[in-house]
């Protein structure tokens, strides 16, 4: 192979367009280090508490791992052998939750940013507010007063059939999609204090609390208004033609929207998942209510590290906690070349 | 049928999201509405409830909770006076200028609500900061948020835009810049009460040979606050960085470049050719950050739960409490607090510099 | 035409079916997008929607499709009155101007997808995707991703996608506007010769009037939302229904002189000269087309003009002159040789012009030419 | 999880004991109960140990589980009230049973007791049988674990320095400050004085109790600390309570920097550690001082809390002198109060399962109570049980084996039985709505005033006024009929 010679360029030469200084770089990596520094830095006092038993903790602090303290895998092993029962357990709850509130969420609102971006929707307010009326006048009556839910369900849909449409006809304030995004994106303003009494008693209602499938819903819920309001528009950026000319060779609006349009946003669908399925696996709030034991997940384990009067199980808790970011900085790694592109245009371009 | 299920289909798509959301946000928003307006007792098979009116939101505004809630307030100072006179000036002459130039009842009633909230946020800072008084979760939570979200979005920009540059190891500094967003909030919270533990952590040397050997963070309200913020920004800057980075790498480089050759300087190109394009996105990340930031809890009911006294509890926080001793009422009337705080807030915000483009849409 | 003649110009393969459209309107809100349009097309047509951007030649286009509700009106295909039927149903395959190609497809899923969603069997996907794309020569690039190929290419396969089904009726949405001149030409040649061998009902978009008079059988001329005129392309060249189409149909665009006319007598801006058997008008636009005219000495022809520029295109001269500042543009041989700068006379037959109402534009017909 | 922490000998010891108890073999097959409470190696740990045993001999299957300390009570609760029930028994604090029991939710277990010859009532110490188990005097709970606090101190400092023990708070400010930035550890770095928690919705409001028990309560228990029976008048707005938060907040001076960031947990590692010349704290210091890694072995030292020489004339707010007529029990003229802080750990059976669920359960919690396990159970650290039998304080073989050396173990039981046994015994909050008088309240405006945001006289004043609101919004009648049976008071 011959020998290619890229001239040299001096340090006072004036920098190409598009290239920087030499003085500029070294401020900037500098800056760069400095911050790689304080990102990883509790990170390695993470990693390394891991293998710290309690006097060396206490009596802290120390660095170096064979050098100031001597390592030892107590906790891990704590964790892996001795309650490795409850720690896969947990482990385990958390990816099935995460994997399925993280699918029905980015599914089910994926078709609703889908729907919102292409279908012009006009829905009469009147309407609307009643129906949330009977919904809330519904589970108010079997949730506070002890309705049996049959009745109040049938006697609730009876009511808005016969009444909704005259109701309706009376006033004919629509709304628009521009609305019905801004109310979806609303969702996410609520602090999940205010909901989570109900939503507890929703599920011992239906026997469903400490099931995975209660948290699953709820995560799906929670983390919806994120995913619709990332992809819907990551889907306007999506040209329509496409979509159009799928219509016309005889696609259905399903046929569509998994041929054509998730294809077409792999990059939107990969950031908004890999961002709502971090969400899914870190919460805490709302899984310490809807689990008991069956259902519990790595954070409850993790806070559950604080042992109260025998103070932090900092070495245990570390343990936790890596275990915990192992898998998603797994997928974060796989996802990575997606990530930017994908929330660019989903979040913020229109 | 299969006609009728493709015509139906639009309303199809939207239905489960619609029906999800009306059934887990709508239905317990509304309950926990009646619960705000009631005390309630747990006992065999079931509840009692007992409606007490507005005496749980008055408690907190006027009785034995306003301390909590908004604050103490004696007198106001001088420094008070100045700013909540010339701020509450400007606010009105903003709503005048709206009602000549273009009125609309929808328009006015709205902005109406975000004056009331800018004036009540006004004179809670005069009256309580600036007045030497302490000030309560609500002052704590706008803490938090706007101060954390100017040093989230000041490093993550800067950290995104130099990484937006030609640079080696790009992709590394991006998984590195990442991984704290990754970590569980409550994960945070103790790794961040390890790295601030003045007699065994990491940096207890150091803060003996500074000679604060004797300080404690935990002890002083604002050095209480300000960790927590940093707390708080060490695993938010992840997400301002990540969104920017991919907003800088947007700018197409010829616009850069062109700019370059007519003469423009690193920061003039900066000024005058990225950051316009990069703007609305910057205020979509915001908002997005905004949001999740008026929920904090996990950091400062793990850091410090809420101490000392008051000063680092959040309005979230003061809800979280209540509801564990029980007081569901409380709970419920505190958190209708903040969401309409919130909601005004980011309402405003989203109005003014969002929903703007999104109405544009079909 | 009849319908009989177009039978005979193209045999159809007998799927084609008739398109009627009938008081079509679409409104955008407030906005009127199109008025009332009513067109029946013969099946096997070629019919060309022709007009300026924004005419409501794309929407018409498009409600046919079914991409947009239909206002008011109906619209039928054979015997079927689709105007709620969903797209789908309607048996139809349009050609986008973008092409529409599925960039995450290979050509040969591009071409197959109509199949595909008709639920066939991959054999008998495979073997129609050849034959297809052998059809439009695209039979070594099944292999390939949209992105890899050359526009000429992509309009290809878009075309093969649209015949892979064998519709009844092909929509084209300005299909050749995104290739460059040469390809065009050729591109246009090809889909003339196809349609004619498929015979199936085509209606097809384009501002361009060349492809317009090439391809098609009729010509719809629309403007703001209205159907001016509907006839085959000499129809609407030599026959304008109106001032719109006369001006917009050829190219140089003809000539016209405003002015009024009393008593068989024309007398406009610097020009007045006899026109037999025109009605009195006060208000009148005269035209005439570059090639319906000569320049000849000064004084010696209709009227009189300086000449502005003269262009040689290699085929042929155009003169433009001007007669009172307005422009005037006279076709003539090769050969001919003027100055810029100097006096000429136009002249023309009486028969070749034609008179417009100077208010509404609608033509005003010669006794000769009502005849 | 983490249920075998420090788990070998604990084993090998339950499994010893395993078949001797073993009675009626399989009579529960296939009957599970699940129990809630907090959770690690304390408290649960043990009961998934004995669980196994109880298993083994009965057939039942005993299911722990664990949610965080400061949610088990809510979660409980609404498990109950709600009729989720996946819940059969609770492990809890019993001052917030009293709730539960007001809501109907737990079930009476005279009935069991009177059929069970095992579980010793006589033997169990006087506050937890007649008080704590009790509700408007029948037994809802079962002890596993007697909670009060002591004052510990480290024997070789206070030879060094040529020290007594603080009596009085008075004496216990002037020894903190004393022996502040003294080395104890032989580590070259100055230790503190003392180590209490202060963090605020910790256990801070436990501590304070402490402090203002001997200043408010000199009568008996009966007395209580907290309101007057007949009006539920709150006596707190007084000198009695200024008094000890002012001794409180004037112990932050020889404490460590951030204590006000401390809980429990902090501060017993610190005590561990060898850093801390006194601290306050249940009875956990002493077996855990024995453990692995612990600096302070036999070098700790226990006494009963402080008291005070001056007691509170509830009709005038003031303090005076102890004298015999308003203290009875006092010793040297100095009137002694140990806080029952928290009650301990107590089992409850939920009023809704059947007759043998509650049978069984019933069994479990009796067969954790029984002499012949905890008795062993209160001498390992790990187990987070502390004494509430007077058997197990009778002698010190079951300590010495343990890992006590003899000294040390007599020093630490005699300190327990004076303080288990003493008539002036402080009781914990015991009525509806615990968790807020004094989780909430209290805790809140003890933390204001440590951290500087009011004086003490405003937080008194607040704390009067927070619990007068909190006793009108659960109904003041209601509220005085319950604290006076929780005080014993039956008219």
């Amino acid at each position: 192979m011959s020998t290619q010679l890229t001239p040299k360029r001096s340090i006072f030469e004036a920098p190409a367009i598009g290239q920087m200084s030499m003085a500029t770089k070294i401020v900037l990596y500098t800056l760069l280090l400095i911050w790689t520094a304080f990102v990883l830095f509790p990170i390695y006092w993470l990693i390394i508490t891991s293998f710290k038993d309690a006097a060396d903790v206490n009596q802290g602090p120390f660095f170096l791992p064979f050098v100031d303290f001597q390592p030892s895998l107590h906790a891990w092993k704590e964790l892996f052998v001795t309650d490795y029962e409850d720690t896969l357990r947990a482990y385990f709850n958390s990816i099935i939750i995460s994997l399925s509130a993280t699918g029905l969420s980015v599914l089910i609102g994926s078709m609703a940013a889908y729907a919102l971006s292409r279908v012009a929707y006009a829905p009469n307010l009147i309407t609307i507010l009643f129906f949330i009326f009977l919904l809330a006048m519904t589970g108010v009556s079997i949730g506070i007063y002890g309705v049996d839910w049959r009745l109040a369900a049938a006697v609730a849909v009876a009511l808005f059939f016969f009444l909704a449409r005259a109701v309706g006809n009376l006033y004919q304030f629509r709304l628009h999609n521009g609305d019905i995004l801004f109310w979806i994106i609303s969702q996410r303003i609520l602090a999940p204090i205010v909901v989570v009494v109900p939503i507890y008693m929703m599920f011992q209602t239906v026997r469903l609390l400490d099931t995975h499938i209660a948290i699953i819903i709820t995560y799906a819920v929670v983390n919806m208004p994120i995913v619709v309001w990332l992809m819907y528009d990551f889907f306007n950026s999506i040209p329509r033609d496409l979509e159009e000319s799928a219509q016309l060779d005889g696609a259905t609006m399903i046929g569509t929207f998994r041929e054509i349009v998730l294809p077409l946003s792999r990059t939107g669908l990969a950031a908004t998942t890999l961002l709502v399925m971090i969400l899914s696996w870190n919460e805490y709030l709302l899984a310490l209510f809807l689990s008991t034991t069956k259902a519990q997940t790595m954070p409850i384990l993790v806070a559950a590290m604080n042992a109260g009067e025998r103070g932090i199980l900092w070495w245990s808790m570390s343990v936790a906690i890596i275990v915990m970011i192992i898998p998603v900085v797994a997928l974060a790694i796989v996802l990575q070349k997606y990530i930017s592109k994908g929330l660019l245009v989903g979040a913020v371009k229109g | 049928m299969n006609e009728w299920l493709d015509k139906h289909m639009g309303r199809l798509f939207l239905a489960p999201a619609v029906t999800l959301i009306l059934v887990f946000s709508i239905f317990p928003l509304v309950a926990s509405l009646i619960m705000a307006f009631a005390r309630i007792r747990f006992s065999a098979g079931g509840f009692k409830v007992r409606f007490v009116g507005w005496r749980n939101f008055e408690k907190q505004f006027f009785g034995s909770e306003q301390f909590h809630l908004i604050g103490t307030f004696t007198q106001i100072s001088l420094l008070g006076w100045i700013f909540g006179l010339s701020v509450t000036a400007a606010l009105l002459w903003w709503i005048w200028g709206y009602v000549r130039r273009h009125f609309t009842w929808f328009g006015f009633v709205g902005r109406l609500i975000t004056l009331a909230m800018g004036l009540g946020i006004t004179w809670l800072f005069a009256g309580t900061l600036l007045s030497g008084n302490l000030f309560g979760t609500i002052g704590t939570t706008l803490f938090y948020v706007l101060v954390g979200c100017a040093i989230q979005f000041v490093i993550g920009t800067a950290l995104a835009y130099a990484c937006s540059k030609n640079i080696r190891g790009k992709t590394a500094f991006r998984v590195i810049f990442f991984v704290p967003m990754m970590i569980t909030p409550i994960g945070v919270g103790y790794i961040f009460r390890m790295m601030a533990d003045t007699t065994k952590g990491p940096f207890s040397n150091v803060w003996q040979w500074v000679g604060l050997g004797d300080f404690s963070w935990a002890a002083d309200p604002w050095a209480a606050r300000i960790f927590i913020v940093i707390a708080d920004s060490w695993q938010w800057i992840p997400f301002v960085f990540i969104m920017m980075l991919a907003a800088f790498e947007s700018v197409s480089r010829d616009l850069t470049e062109a700019a370059e050759l007519d003469g423009a300087g690193p920061w003039q190109s900066f000024r005058e050719i990225t950051w316009p394009h990069v703007l609305p996105i910057a205020a979509t990340v915001m908002l997005i950050r905004a949001i999740e930031a008026f929920k904090i809890v996990d950091l400062p009911n793990i850091m410090t739960s809420g101490g000392p006294g008051i000063a680092t509890e959040s309005v979230s926080l003061q809800a979280y409490y209540a509801w564990r001793a029980l007081d569901l009422g409380s709970a419920s009337a505190i958190a209708y607090i903040l969401l309409f705080v919130t909601v005004v807030i980011c309402v405003s915000f989203f109005n003014l510099v969002v929903l703007a483009r999104v109405r544009k849409q079909p | 035409m009849t319908a009989e003649t177009i039978q005979n110009a193209s045999p159809t393969t007998g799927t084609a079916k008739a398109i009627s459209i009938r008081d079509m309107n679409k409104y955008y809100g407030a906005f009127h997008a199109l008025k009332d349009l009513s067109i029946d097309v013969e099946a096997g047509e070629f019919l060309v929607l022709l007009g300026p951007s924004g005419c409501g030649k794309s929407t018409a286009l498009r409600m046919i499709a079914g991409l947009e509700s239909i206002s008011s009106g109906e619209l039928l295909i054979g015997d079927q009155d689709v105007t709620e039927v969903l797209p789908k149903y309607r048996d139809i395959a349009m050609v986008f101007q973008s092409y529409a190609l599925y960039p995450h497809k290979t050509v040969a899923e591009n071409i197959g997808f109509p199949l595909k969603m008709a639920k066939a069997t991959p054999e008998e996907i495979d073997s129609a995707v050849r034959a297809a794309a052998d059809q439009v020569e695209l039979g070594e690039l099944l292999d390939r991703l949209p992105g890899q190929l050359s526009g000429g290419q992509r309009q290809r396969v878009a075309l093969a996608r649209a015949i892979i089904r064998r519709p009844s009726v092909f929509l084209m949405d300005e299909p050749l506007s995104n290739l460059d001149a040469k390809l065009r030409g050729n591109m246009r040649a090809e889909l003339k010769h196809m349609q004619g061998e498929l015979g199936i009902t085509t209606i097809y978009v384009t501002h361009d009037q060349i492809e317009a008079m090439t391809l098609a059988h009729r010509v719809a001329i629309m403007k703001d939302g209205v159907l001016q005129q509907l006839g085959t392309p000499k129809e609407v060249y030599s026959d304008p229904a109106n001032l719109f189409v006369a001006g917009f149909m050829g190219s140089p665009p003809m000539n016209f002189i405003t002015g009024k006319i009393t008593g068989g007598q024309f007398a406009g801006s610097g020009a007045a000269f006899a026109v037999a058997g025109a009605a009195d008008a006060q208000s009148v636009k005269v035209g005439f087309r570059p090639e319906d005219c000569r320049i000849v000495d000064k004084g010696a022809g209709l009227l009189d003009a300086d000449v502005f520029t003269v262009e040689m295109t290699g085929d042929q001269v155009l003169v433009t002159l001007r007669l009172q500042g307005e422009p005037l543009v006279v076709k003539m041989h090769k050969d001919f040789e003027i100055n810029a700068g100097v006096t000429a006379g136009i002249t023309m037959d009486p028969e070749h012009l034609y008179f417009f109402d100077g208010e509404t534009g609608a033509r005003l017909r010669t006794t000769a030419q009502t005849s | 999880m983490l249920r075998k922490f420090l788990g070998g000998t604990a084993l090998a010891l339950a499994t010893a004991i395993a078949p001797m108890s073993a009675s009626a073999e399989g009579h529960y097959d296939g009957v599970t109960v699940n129990i809630l409470t907090r959770p690690g190696p304390v408290i649960a740990g043990r009961m998934v140990e004995r669980g196994e045993e109880f298993k083994a001999m009965t057939g039942a299957e005993i299911r722990v589980a664990e949610v965080p300390f400061a949610e088990i009570f809510q979660k409980l609760l609404t498990d109950w009230a709600t009729g989720t029930n996946s819940v059969d028994v609770g492990v809890f604090a019993s001052g917030w049973g009293v709730e539960l029991v007001a809501g109907g939710l737990v079930e009476n277990l005279d009935p069991y007791i009177a059929a069970d010859d095992k579980i010793d009532l006589q033997d169990i110490a006087p506050y937890f049988r007649d008080f704590n188990q009790k509700v408007e005097g029948s037994t809802y709970f079962i002890t596993i674990d007697g909670d009060f606090q002591m004052m510990y101190y480290r024997t070789d400092v206070f030879a060094d320095a040529g020290l007594e023990p603080p009596k009085t708070w008075e004496e216990y400010l002037e020894v903190g400050a004393k022996i502040h930035g003294m080395d104890m550890n032989d580590d070259g770095e100055p230790d503190f004085g003392s180590c209490t928690f202060m963090k605020r919705n910790a256990q801070s409001y436990f501590a304070i109790q402490s402090v203002a028990a001997s200043m408010v309560q000199s009568k008996g228990t009966g007395e209580g600390l907290y309101f007057d029976p007949a009006t539920m008048k709150p006596k707190v707005n007084n000198d009695a309570w200024k008094k000890a938060f002012e001794v409180f907040k004037a112990s932050v001076a020889f404490n460590p920097p951030d204590v006000l960031n401390h809980d429990i947990g902090d501060t017993r590692s610190l005590a561990l550690a060898g850093r801390c010349g006194m601290v306050i704290d249940w009875g956990d210091i002493g077996p855990l001082s024995i453990e692995d890694g612990s600096q302070i072995k036999d070098k700790v030292g226990a006494i009963i809390m402080p008291g005070s020489t001056e007691v509170l004339n509830v009709e005038t707010g003031k303090l005076e002198a102890c004298e015999a007529s308003n203290c009875p029990h006092a010793v040297d003229g100095v009137n002694f109060a140990p806080f029952a802080a928290f009650g301990g750990w107590t089992g409850a059976v939920s009023a809704t399962l059947d007759d043998q669920k509650k049978q069984a359960a019933y069994d479990f919690l009796s067969y954790m109570n029984q002499a012949e396990q905890s008795n062993v159970d209160v001498t390992m650290g790990w187990t987070g049980y502390n004494p509430y039998r007077n058997s197990q304080l009778e002698d010190t073989t079951a300590w010495v084996e343990a890992g006590f050396s003899e000294a040390s173990a007599e020093n630490y039981l005699s300190a327990i039985k004076e303080s288990l046994n003493h008539p002036n015994m402080a009781s914990d909050f015991r009525i509806p709505g615990a968790q807020q008088y004094t989780g909430v309240v209290l805790d809140r405006e003890l933390a204001r005033y440590l951290a500087g945001e009011i004086t003490v006289d405003q937080a008194l004043a607040n704390i009067e006024e927070g619990w007068e609101e909190i006793t009108d919004d659960f109904g003041r009648e209601d509220q005085a009929k319950i604290y006076s049976l929780s005080l014993g008071i039956t008219n």
